[in-house]
């Protein structure tokens, strides 16, 4: 007589992660253009990093013949028809709108509370003032402007010749929903497979974020998140996403796009040296560091991070300043991978010619035509 | 053959241990050897009356360990008397024949006893009051005297009567001078003791000397130069003491009262040096040259001496006529110059006297400055005014506080305070 | 050597030093048995110089040229020559007060009851003399160095 | 006049445990003790004991107990004791009531409505035993941007840099002066701050001769409405120089030092006569308007050559972040902001128990208006003003604050009883006195290492608490909000802080 039956909901279900996300990135250094599947084997390889509450990719180069065009990824909550009409009645007072489109999804994929998602490429459209400022920071600031004015509109990708894909699920659920296996080609692939912790699920809340070409995958949690938050805000950054990967993003494009800091030097006001090492550099060594840690402490990013950046022609990625979570680097000829972890690389490329682990704050640095990579495995682990 | 020393030392008191103490603390391997007429080891001369008075035992009188020769390294020749110096062969021989070699020479052989010439000198019961042998005789004949004359109303003669009033005799002072203690006391604290003594039972007789002493063969009684008849069983002879320089004599030493030294305790011979009580040196505060017998003096003099004689060079920079007594309840500390209050001078005599509390002080000043110092009753912290005295300072400023009975540092202005501790302290930089 | 160093510049003349100095030097050492029940109390081998606002402590500074040990008649003072103290035997003392008379710095203390002296014994057997460690002003320093000079 | 007070304090002596030392009677400055040899026993003498606790604590023997006295009017909500003991005292003496130290009312503590964060599964927390922890912080404007160049040698920034001070603690000793405090005292907060790395501030005393050398680089040195010692050397010697307009115990009100305290070494330092009274404005007089305030930022930059930040103090006012704003503008460096329960050596009781506002409030405000201006990087904010506790230093950091500067918990840690008597010059601990044979009560030695090992708890404490946050650089909670919740706050102050409630 066995009255009992056990109970499942204690049982430890390998298909449930329980830790933080996982991350890929691969890029072509020739500029080869490859299809989606290696990013979607990587990543379902560790789908336990993952919840299916979120998963996204960044493709770049996938807009050949719209290339000079903002592309821009717009999402309408509860497919909203009328959210839809606003937005575009600001766009066209802002832009000239080139071409645009339904996103194609895939009907079969049984999916979680799909928005609607438009892509629009289009020109900035500058009146006044705003003639005299860059249409970089002109696409930002509207950008901005609908992400933070507009209720139910979401931009999640603005940059050209590249875009973001993303939404609540699992990453694969998403490419296929997308069909990004099959109808596009890119020369770096960065994927994220979420396990959100403090922010709901959305599909806005997914990986990648971007902000014009650059995106930011992302696993960890940023505690300086508001020192972060509140010193972009003055620079016109306005997080709405309630996610410190967002604020990544943003810190990257001030730094990177407006100041011009090439990313060794982003790496170092992201994850410093700590200031013991910082005492035992060279005079010059010690002024930059110190520098920048004086001018940028505001965006050091404080707490346990992998991160994996990508614009066109480059991608990087990096870890914390003390190494809470982990990042894997690998290549082969001229691909080159970056994971959280290792087998989801192993898993697309099995003989690499090169792995490796690198240090806290050191960033893997992937270049087109050129082998910087390699050069962060000098002080690997 | 001839046994030869680095150090040779004549004498066991004082100074010969102050020369030996100083010697080890330089020389840690020359020989030294010890010549003493008495058989017995290192004792106090200054500690009889306190062995009288039967204050403390045989045992204390003693001033160093039994070991202490043997510690030290020295060849004690007791019980032998240096009888003659041969400076030329630097030899010493000694009462049994022997002679022993030195490469440096310490006299240091003390005083004897001055005994005015007096009949009936030859009795029995009458004593000096110098060595352990008097004081042993005299013990032995306390017991059946009942009454005692003191010839000498000086610092030994006191305590001598103290001592023996302590014992129950009827004791009875003789002074030649028109006061006890005279030399370095003035008339208000001769007044005190002749006062305290007579209290006690003491009684004191001034102006006054013995004439004839009378008796069979032990003493019954002596006889005053005024006439007065005193009788009684026992007299000490309290005098004073002399310098015992016969051995500077023979080695040809410069004498005047004692031997003559220089700040370095040497005499006018090479390696020969001399101190304590047969020494004579430079009073700082008189500004001449005497004889200063008192323990305090000999110790460091031969400290000096035993400085020099190792090769160093160490020089006696200050010393001066200073003393420490106590009568009964009545404590007495004297120092530098005793200047009398009729004629003083050059000097200014300043002074409290409270008879009732038997508290006295009198300071005598030249310039401003201590030349010497009398105090009676309250003397804690004396040294202080020692040390304003050998430091020259002008104490004017504040020469009324010296009257205060808790005189001390605070008593003193700021910057000759801080002038005389200055080595002692951390001044800190302090603004205010 | 074992020496007290004094700092005016900080003593603040609360005296305090000289209450536990008698404390060290009770039976007890028990501060209200010391004042309170023991007949007679104690001494205290330090002295506060007052001369507001100047105060400070002084007692025996362990000279290395000692007069009072010189002086002594009875032997009872002597100079240690391993720790350098200036130690006092109370046993062999005859109170002549030669001590008194030659202690440039009146650290010789004139016990009345026993007729005798005492003096600053460096809290022989504390780790630290008790007005060190009970100074609240840092006023009195203990150092253990080896100083200059000497005998030589 | 006969008075009506009641003594404020009763000494209780356990004559059993007295042993008549006297060194309570040494001790009282104000003559709370006395030995009567007529009946062998100490005496006290409550009516002049102002509760500051030397003698209980000098007391070997533990024999006393100082306590607010028992007697009282009858207990009335609105008439409090004190208001009685005020009105009487005003009724005998027609004056202003002076007082000392802080605010003692109960003004709203935020910091005891705020609470901290931690990290808990997610993200670690980090161990400060094991782990670098960082606290060091700059001080003065940060550079807009860098002009970063790659030579052969790696990169290199090619342009000037603001001045910027740096400190290995972003807690800084804030202005007491020499004269309001003693010699020792002063030199107790320039050694700890050299000892730690961080700074004091002179106040407006001048910093003496002696001291430039040595502590220049650890000084914050004032000039205020006096200018007192003020000279070029003076302004070249220091770290960072301040303008001080207002200080939160009282604002709007200048400062007097009685010739009684302007001794031979507070007058040189001063430039004063000896024993002159030392009279601060209100204002100071070139400076009526925003523009005079530019003025003297740029004259003290010319003066040091731009080499070192300016610094402004002002007190916590109604339009405190309008102000800070203007003063950024007007190019200092950095803000510092006093709030209503800043310290005093000396201030009328009506004016420090009833102008200005918290600091909580004010710190919040002018970090926020200063980010809504993006300006905040333009200048640092050092907040000021009665706190307590590595908490309330971390909870203000976290608000916005670049450092605080500590004036009253120096003082406690100095041995302060906080009996607000500074102003009578009798200061028992040694501390806010001129009178030598009381200032010598303060070892410079022992007090600085108090000093130290205060700042030096509370850096391990900061520490503790951001490893707990998972954050191993101060530079990461400054202005990190997100990490602070209010407890038991009202909506309009949760907007004003600019936090979340507890549980949001």
């Amino acid at each position: 007589m066995t009255g009992y039956e056990r109970k499942s909901s204690e049982r430890y279900l390998p298909d449930q992660g329980r830790e933080a996300c996982g991350l890929f990135g691969v890029m072509n250094t020739s500029g080869k253009m490859f299809p989606g599947n290696i990013a979607i084997s990587a990543i379902k390889n560790i789908k336990v990093r993952g919840n299916g509450l979120g998963g996204g990719f960044a493709v770049y180069g996938l807009y050949p013949d719209y290339k000079d065009f903002y592309a821009l990824h717009i999402m309408f909550e509860d497919k909203r028809r009328d959210v839809k009409t606003t937005v575009e009645n600001f766009l066209t007072e802002n832009f000239i709108v080139t071409y645009d489109e339904q996103i194609p999804t895939n009907p079969h994929v049984n999916i979680f509370h799909p928005p609607l998602v438009w892509r629009y490429f289009v020109t900035p459209e500058k009146k006044g003032d705003e003639r005299n400022i860059s249409d970089d920071e002109f696409v930002v600031d509207k950008v901005m402007h609908i992400n933070t004015s507009i209720e139910d509109a979401y931009v999640f990708s603005s940059g050209k010749n590249m875009g973001v894909f993303k939404g609540v699920g699992f990453p694969e659920e998403i490419a296929d929903y997308f069909m990004l296996d099959k109808m596009y080609e890119g020369y770096i692939w960065t994927v994220h497979s979420r396990f959100p912790t403090n922010t709901p699920g959305w599909w806005g809340g997914a990986h990648p974020f971007s902000i014009l070409d650059w995106t930011v995958v992302h696993n960890g949690e940023i505690s300086s998140y508001g020192t972060n938050r509140r010193f972009l805000e003055m620079f016109g950054y306005y997080c709405t996403l309630y996610t410190d990967t967002e604020v990544m993003a943003y810190a990257v494009d001030y730094l990177m796009r407006r100041q011009g800091y090439p990313i060794e030097v982003a790496s170092k006001i992201f994850a410093p040296p700590m200031w013991d090492v910082i005492n035992r550099m060279d005079e010059k060594e010690k002024h930059l560091n110190t520098t920048l840690r004086m001018v940028y402490g505001p965006l050091l990013l404080n707490g346990p991070f992998t991160v994996i950046v990508a614009r066109h022609n480059e991608m990087f990625g990096i870890t914390d300043r003390i190494r809470l979570r982990p990042i894997t680097a690998g290549a082969k000829d001229d691909m080159v991978y970056l994971s959280s972890e290792e087998a989801a690389i192993r898993t697309v490329a099995p003989d690499l010619d090169f792995a490796w682990t690198p240090h806290g704050g050191n960033p893997v640095v992937v270049r087109m035509n050129s082998t910087d990579h390699l050069l962060s495995m000098e002080n690997s682990i | 053959m001839t046994q030869g020393f680095d150090y040779v030392i004549i004498g066991n008191s004082a100074g010969s241990m102050g020369c030996i103490e100083m010697l080890r603390s330089i020389d840690r391997s020359g020989t030294i050897a010890l010549v003493a007429e008495e058989t017995c080891r290192v004792y106090s001369r200054a500690l009889i009356p306190y062995y009288l008075a039967g204050q403390i035992d045989l045992e204390k009188m003693y001033y160093r360990k039994a070991d202490f020769y043997e510690k030290l390294n020295v060849a004690a020749l007791l019980g032998q008397k240096a009888v003659d110096i041969d400076t030329g062969k630097k030899e010493v021989l000694l009462s049994g024949g022997e002679r022993i070699g030195y490469n440096k020479l310490l006299l240091a052989t003390g005083g004897r006893p001055l005994i005015p010439p007096m009949e009936g000198l030859d009795k029995e019961n009458i004593f000096t009051f110098l060595n352990m042998d008097d004081v042993l005789k005299i013990e032995k004949a306390l017991k059946s005297a009942q009454r005692a004359v003191v010839l000498g109303g000086g610092v030994i003669g006191l305590m001598a009567a103290e001592a023996l009033c302590k014992k129950g005799l009827q004791a009875h002072v003789v002074e030649l001078a028109g006061r006890v203690l005279a030399p370095v006391v003035d008339e208000p604290v001769s007044s005190l003791l002749e006062a305290l003594f007579a209290e006690k039972g003491v009684q004191v007789t001034t102006n006054n000397t013995i004439k004839e002493i009378k008796g069979g063969s032990a003493v019954d009684g002596v006889v005053l130069t005024d006439g007065t008849q005193i009788s009684c069983d026992m007299l000490v002879l309290a005098m004073g003491v002399a310098p015992r320089i016969e051995l500077g004599v023979q080695a040809g030493l410069k004498i005047d009262r004692g031997i003559l030294v220089n700040e370095r305790m040497e005499t006018s011979q090479a390696d020969l040096y001399a101190c304590g009580d047969c020494a004579q040196g430079y009073d700082s505060v008189a500004g001449i040259s005497k004889v200063i017998p008192l323990w305090p003096n000999a110790y460091l003099g031969g400290r000096i001496a035993g400085a020099n004689m190792a090769g160093g060079r160490r020089e006696n920079v200050w010393s001066t006529n200073m003393n420490s007594m106590h009568f009964f309840d009545l404590c007495l500390i004297t120092a530098g110059l005793n200047v009398s209050a009729k004629d003083p001078g050059d000097f200014v005599n300043i002074s409290r006297l409270d008879m009732q509390k038997k508290y006295y002080r009198k300071f005598t000043l030249r310039e401003g400055r201590i030349a010497g110092f009398i105090l009676a009753g309250k003397i804690s912290r004396a040294g202080i005014f020692v040390n304003l005295m050998r430091t020259k300072a002008d104490v004017s400023q504040f020469a009324d506080d010296l009257f205060n009975e808790d005189f001390g540092y605070g008593s003193i202005p700021e910057n000759l305070r801080w002038e005389l501790l200055e080595k002692d302290l951390i001044l800190g930089v302090v603004n205010q | 050597m074992g020496k007290i160093l004094i700092k005016p510049e900080v003593c603040i003349g609360c005296h305090l030093c000289e209450i536990w100095c008698v404390v060290a030097h009770s039976r007890t050492k028990d501060i209200l048995k010391a004042f309170l029940l023991e007949k007679p109390a104690a001494l205290s081998r330090v002295i506060v110089e007052e001369s507001l606002p100047v105060t400070f402590a002084l007692q025996c500074r362990h000279c290395s040229e000692p007069e009072c040990v010189f002086a002594c008649i009875s032997g009872a003072l002597y100079k240690d020559t391993v720790s350098g103290r200036v130690i006092h035997d109370s046993e062999k003392c005859v109170g002549c007060y030669s001590c008194v008379l030659v202690c440039p710095y009146g650290g010789i203390i004139i016990d009345q009851e026993n007729k005798k002296v005492i003096k600053c014994d460096l809290c022989e057997g504390f780790e630290k003399p008790y007005c060190v460690s009970h100074c609240p002003n840092g006023a009195l320093v203990y150092t253990n160095q080896e100083e200059g000079g000497g005998n030589k | 006049m006969y008075s009506y007070l009641l003594p404020e304090f009763t000494i209780e002596r356990k004559t059993d445990r007295c042993i008549k030392c006297r060194v309570c009677e040494r001790q009282c400055p104000f003559g709370g003790h006395k030995y009567d040899p007529d009946f062998d026993a100490m005496s006290s003498f409550e009516e002049v004991c102002v509760g500051c606790q030397r003698c209980a604590v000098f007391c070997p023997t533990g024999a006393l107990c100082v306590q607010p006295h028992h007697s009282q009017y009858k207990p009335n909500y609105n008439w409090t004791r004190e208001k009685f003991q005020d009105l009487k005292k005003q009724a005998e003496t027609g004056g202003i009531i002076l007082t000392g130290s802080g605010n003692d009312k109960p003004y709203k503590v935020y910091w005891d409505h705020l609470v901290l964060n931690a990290s808990q599964v997610t993200n670690p927390s980090i161990d400060p035993l094991r782990e670098p922890m960082e606290l060091r912080t700059f001080l003065g404007k940060k550079n807009d941007t860098l002009e970063i160049e790659l030579n052969k040698e790696g990169f290199e920034i090619k342009n000037e840099l603001n001045p910027n001070k740096m400190i290995e603690l972003p807690v800084v000793f804030s202005a007491m002066s020499y004269g309001a405090i003693s010699y020792q005292a002063f030199k107790s907060l320039a050694m700890a701050a050299k000892e730690v790395g961080t700074l004091f501030n002179t106040g407006e005393g001048g910093l003496p001769l002696e001291m430039r050398g040595e502590y220049g680089g650890n000084a914050v040195v004032q000039c205020a409405s006096g200018r007192f010692g003020v000279d070029s050397e003076y302004l070249n010697c220091a770290s960072i120089v301040e303008i001080k307009i207002g200080q939160g115990a009282k604002p709007g009100i200048g400062g007097h030092l009685p010739g009684e305290k302007v001794s031979l070494n507070v007058a040189r330092n001063r430039m004063i006569p000896e024993g002159t009274d030392a009279i601060s404005p209100a204002p100071q007089h070139d400076i009526y308007s925003i523009e005079d305030l530019s003025m003297l930022i740029y004259a003290l930059k010319e003066a040091t050559n731009y080499t070192k930040p300016i610094s402004v103090k002002i007190a916590a006012v109604h339009h405190v972040a309008a102000i800070a704003s203007g003063i950024v503008r007007a190019g200092a460096d950095i803000v510092a902001i006093d709030g209503i329960r800043g310290g005093t050596g000396s201030a009328p009781k009506i004016i420090r128990d009833n102008i200005g506002i918290p600091i909580e409030l004010a710190l919040a405000a002018v970090d926020k208006r200063l980010r809504d201006e993006g300006i905040r990087n333009k200048c640092s904010v050092i907040a000021a003003g009665g706190f307590r506790c590595s908490g309330d230093i971390l909870k203000a950091i976290a608000l916005g604050a670049d450092a605080v500067y500590i004036g009253t918990a120096a003082l406690v840690a100095m041995g302060c009883t906080l009996c607000q008597k500074c102003y009578t010059g009798k200061c028992a601990w040694g501390i806010c006195t001129q009178d030598p044979y009381l200032s010598k009560r303060l070892n410079p030695e022992i007090v600085s290492i108090k000093l130290v090992n205060l700042l030096r708890s509370w850096e391990r404490e900061i520490k503790e608490m951001l490893g707990g946050m998972g954050i191993n650089a101060i530079e990461s909670i400054r202005g990190n909000r997100d990490h602070l919740r209010g407890v038991g706050l009202e909506g309009w102050e949760l907007d004003v802080l600019g936090v979340k409630g507890a549980g949001e």
